[in-house]
């Protein structure tokens, strides 16, 4: 499904990794560990197509970014380390609004149900600017239950800020993205309780020059 | 040839301030570019030279 | 012979040094001929007497800064759609040469104003749009000093020259349009004297003298961009020769 | 809700959430007007032949001025990350940021020229040519500056360097925009510079979206 071949990524005269080669079939999970600054949002932004690498190629479905960026587009979900959400709008108005611009599906039900998963049902009338960091995350994660039929996740640092509860609910959410054969590309510095058998894990740091 | 000698070449028919205003301002200009150039070359290729030596490339 | 072979910095940079002598002599050769046939061959003006020598350089100047906003902005889309650093690099090194042409333009055409039309600016169609091409260019090369990163400054800088050149002709027909609407053209550089052979000769001569020039500095100018932003590559390191 | 409709929708709501800031650059306008008269002094023959340069030119300054809002938060917040995922073309979601930005600037500035335009004794005809033309030319300066706004996205001194590429290309826009108005008082008709204006809208439209859109894809990477 996504194969990675010989990517290196620099920023600015600094390496932050080379040959970085990577293949992963439908319904694995692959993890990226790194210190800070080794490059980790740095491949998903080059995965997602946001930014070209310094070298190397990305397939999905067998087919560069450059020609199947429409498939890619229409398969993608990406959450960045920033939340994307606007400090002035309810949390449910975000997630209506992001709904609407990733056309994922939108009728209420589904979006009342990801707000119950994420626990803000109570909160989702209030501005996101009067929300915690942590609540904030969950908002922004929101996002993951409307897209399940994506078959491609991207997230940078999902579990950061969450406390157990929301970071037991999510892995059971990847997990189960999983198992329905979809490919998720995660990085976290916490241990988190993932499909073992499904799980293959990156050290970016070793491939840095 | 017009001018009948240097002086009245130099008074340009009346209007010396303005072609040698135009004119030199003009020269002065292409002068000083060049002049910047060549400075910015050579501080540039000290520079190099001065990384290549102190290790070379990481 | 395959040109593609020039298009990396590193092949291109001897390439270049050796060029560059070659420009400076011709372009002073050619300065020297023009000057000679404008002083010494083309005959006093009945009308404007011998201020009308500004001529010979006021109209090249005026020539090659649009010419060169042209050639920058083609280097900048190469730049951006075959994403080669090297035509990147030549459109920023043409940059402050073309912006120096459209100042000596407007300070020669002012200059050859005063004494022709008794005002140092005259809000003629041809002046004004030089002096708002003269902000173009400030604006591509502002734009392209306030972003760090080499690259993204390149490509950002590419786009804007390109929204640029598609602007010029609308900028200089508004500007003629306005200037017919409010003045009649009474008083327009365009209607220059009547153009003698020799003048018209002396103009051409140099006109390429300009062109010359302007090669031969950008060329030197994309020497010290190539040394500035490679200075990490390895090939930099064995640069043996001093110049 | 098709995603323009949405971002439509979504930037008028976050808009209508922070009213004070939209007011400002409408107020920007009326002050800068108001200013000319104290330095011009207030005699009417005098007034009424400068109107339409002040009044355009006071235009397009405000509409300059809210030019960093339309990309600054999102880029910020990481909103723009996802307009960028979107399945939806870039150019088109551009487009919607750009009417929005028109609706919100260009429009209440044609609302208000006429007042003023009385203000400094222009009769009915020369106000009502001042209106269309201001409508008709503020799209243009948001499509424009749009651009600007993208170039200068997340740079250092970007307010002021946005003036600095977006002015020279509003010049046109100036020249058609003010001409029209003043064609009433010479009695020869606005026609002429209205469609010119109508010209450039039909430039700036699809060349505009183009340009911003390559300058946010350059400028997230």
């Amino acid at each position: 499904m996504l194969e990675v071949r010989d990517l290196a990524c620099w920023r600015g005269d600094q390496c932050l990794f080379d040959g970085l080669d990577v293949r992963l079939g439908a319904g694995e999970v692959l993890w990226i560990e790194g210190a800070n600054g080794s490059g980790k949002t740095s491949l998903m932004r080059i995965l997602c197509g946001l930014s070209p690498p310094e070298r190397g190629e990305i397939r999905w479905k067998g087919r560069t970014l450059r020609e199947g960026r429409d498939t890619l587009l229409h398969d993608l979900m990406y959450l960045g380390h920033l939340n994307a959400l606007k400090d002035d709008l309810t949390v449910a108005e975000n997630l209506d609004f992001h709904a609407s611009i990733l056309e994922l599906p939108r009728d209420g039900r589904l979006v009342g149900e990801a707000i119950e998963a994420v626990g803000l049902t109570s909160r989702q009338d209030l501005p996101v600017r009067v929300l915690s960091q942590g609540q904030r995350r969950r908002a922004a994660l929101a996002r993951l239950w409307l897209a399940t039929d994506r078959p491609l996740w991207i997230l940078d640092e999902p579990f950061a800020a969450l406390d157990t509860a929301s970071v037991d609910s999510l892995s059971d959410l990847v997990a189960s993205h999983v198992e329905r054969g979809h490919v998720v590309v995660l990085s976290t510095h916490q241990e988190v309780p993932l499909p073992v058998s499904r799980t293959r894990r990156l050290r970016l740091d070793a491939l840095s020059r | 040839m017009q001018w009948g000698s240097v002086g009245e070449f130099f008074s340009m028919g009346g209007y010396a301030e303005y072609v040698w205003g135009a004119f030199g301002v003009t020269l002065v200009l292409m002068v000083g570019e060049v002049v910047v150039l060549g400075r910015r070359h050579a501080a540039a290729l000290r520079d190099a030279r001065r990384l290549a030596r102190a290790g070379g490339p990481r | 012979m395959n040109w593609f072979k020039f298009s990396s910095p590193q092949t291109f940079y001897p390439l270049a040094g050796r060029l560059i002598p070659v420009f400076w002599v011709l372009a002073v050769v050619l300065a020297v001929a023009g000057l000679y046939i404008g002083f010494f061959v083309a005959p006093t003006d009945f009308q404007q007497g011998d201020a009308y020598r500004i001529i010979f350089i006021h109209v090249p100047a005026a020539w090659m800064s649009m010419f060169i906003y042209l050639v920058m902005a083609g280097w900048a889309a190469l730049g951006l759609v075959l994403n080669t650093r090297l035509s990147s690099m030549m459109a920023s090194a043409l940059a402050p040469t073309g912006a120096l042409m459209t100042f000596i333009a407007l300070w020669t055409g002012s200059f050859w104003g005063r004494p022709t039309w008794g005002t140092w600016w005259v809000w003629d169609a041809r002046l004004t749009s030089e002096l708002i091409l003269l902000f173009l260019y400030i604006g591509f090369m502002a734009l392209h000093a306030s972003i760090d990163e080499p690259r993204r400054a390149d490509k950002a800088a590419a786009i804007l020259a390109i929204v640029g050149v598609v602007n010029v002709p609308i900028i200089y027909f508004s500007v003629k349009w306005w200037n017919t609407l409010h003045q009649g053209a009474s008083v327009s550089l365009t209607r220059a004297p009547s153009m003698a052979t020799t003048m018209l000769l002396g103009m051409l001569v140099m006109a390429i003298a300009f062109w010359m020039y302007s090669i031969a500095a950008a060329l030197s100018r994309v020497r010290s961009i190539i040394l500035e932003r490679e200075r990490n590559s390895a090939w930099i390191g064995q640069l043996q020769e001093s110049r | 809700m098709n995603p323009l409709l949405a971002v439509f929708r979504r930037d008028l709501l976050q808009a209508w959430r922070r009213r004070a800031d939209w007011l400002t650059t409408f107020f920007f306008f009326v002050i800068v007007v108001s200013l000319f008269p104290l330095g011009v002094g207030p005699e009417p023959a005098m007034l009424r032949t400068i109107a339409p340069g002040i009044l355009w030119v006071a235009a397009l300054l405000a509409a300059m001025l809210s030019l960093p809002r339309v990309f600054e938060s999102d880029f910020a917040d990481g909103a723009l990350e996802q307009l960028l995922l979107s399945p939806e073309p870039l150019p088109l979601l551009v487009l919607s940021k750009t009417t929005a930005h028109w609706l919100l600037s260009g429009v209440p500035l044609a609302l208000m020229a006429p007042v003023l335009g009385l203000q400094f004794g222009l009769d009915v005809e020369a106000v009502r040519v001042l209106f269309w033309s201001l409508l008709l030319g503020t799209p243009c300066l948001s499509l424009i500056g749009v651009v600007g706004a993208a170039l200068t996205l997340g740079v250092r001194g970007g307010g002021v360097l946005i003036a600095l590429l977006v002015l020279p290309l509003y010049i046109p826009v100036l020249i058609f925009g003010a001409g029209a108005v003043e064609t009433v008082a010479t009695g020869t008709g606005a026609a002429g510079h209205l469609s010119l204006l109508g010209a450039c809208l039909c430039i700036a439209l699809p060349l505009a979206p183009w340009g911003a859109s390559a300058a946010l894809r350059v400028a997230l990477e």
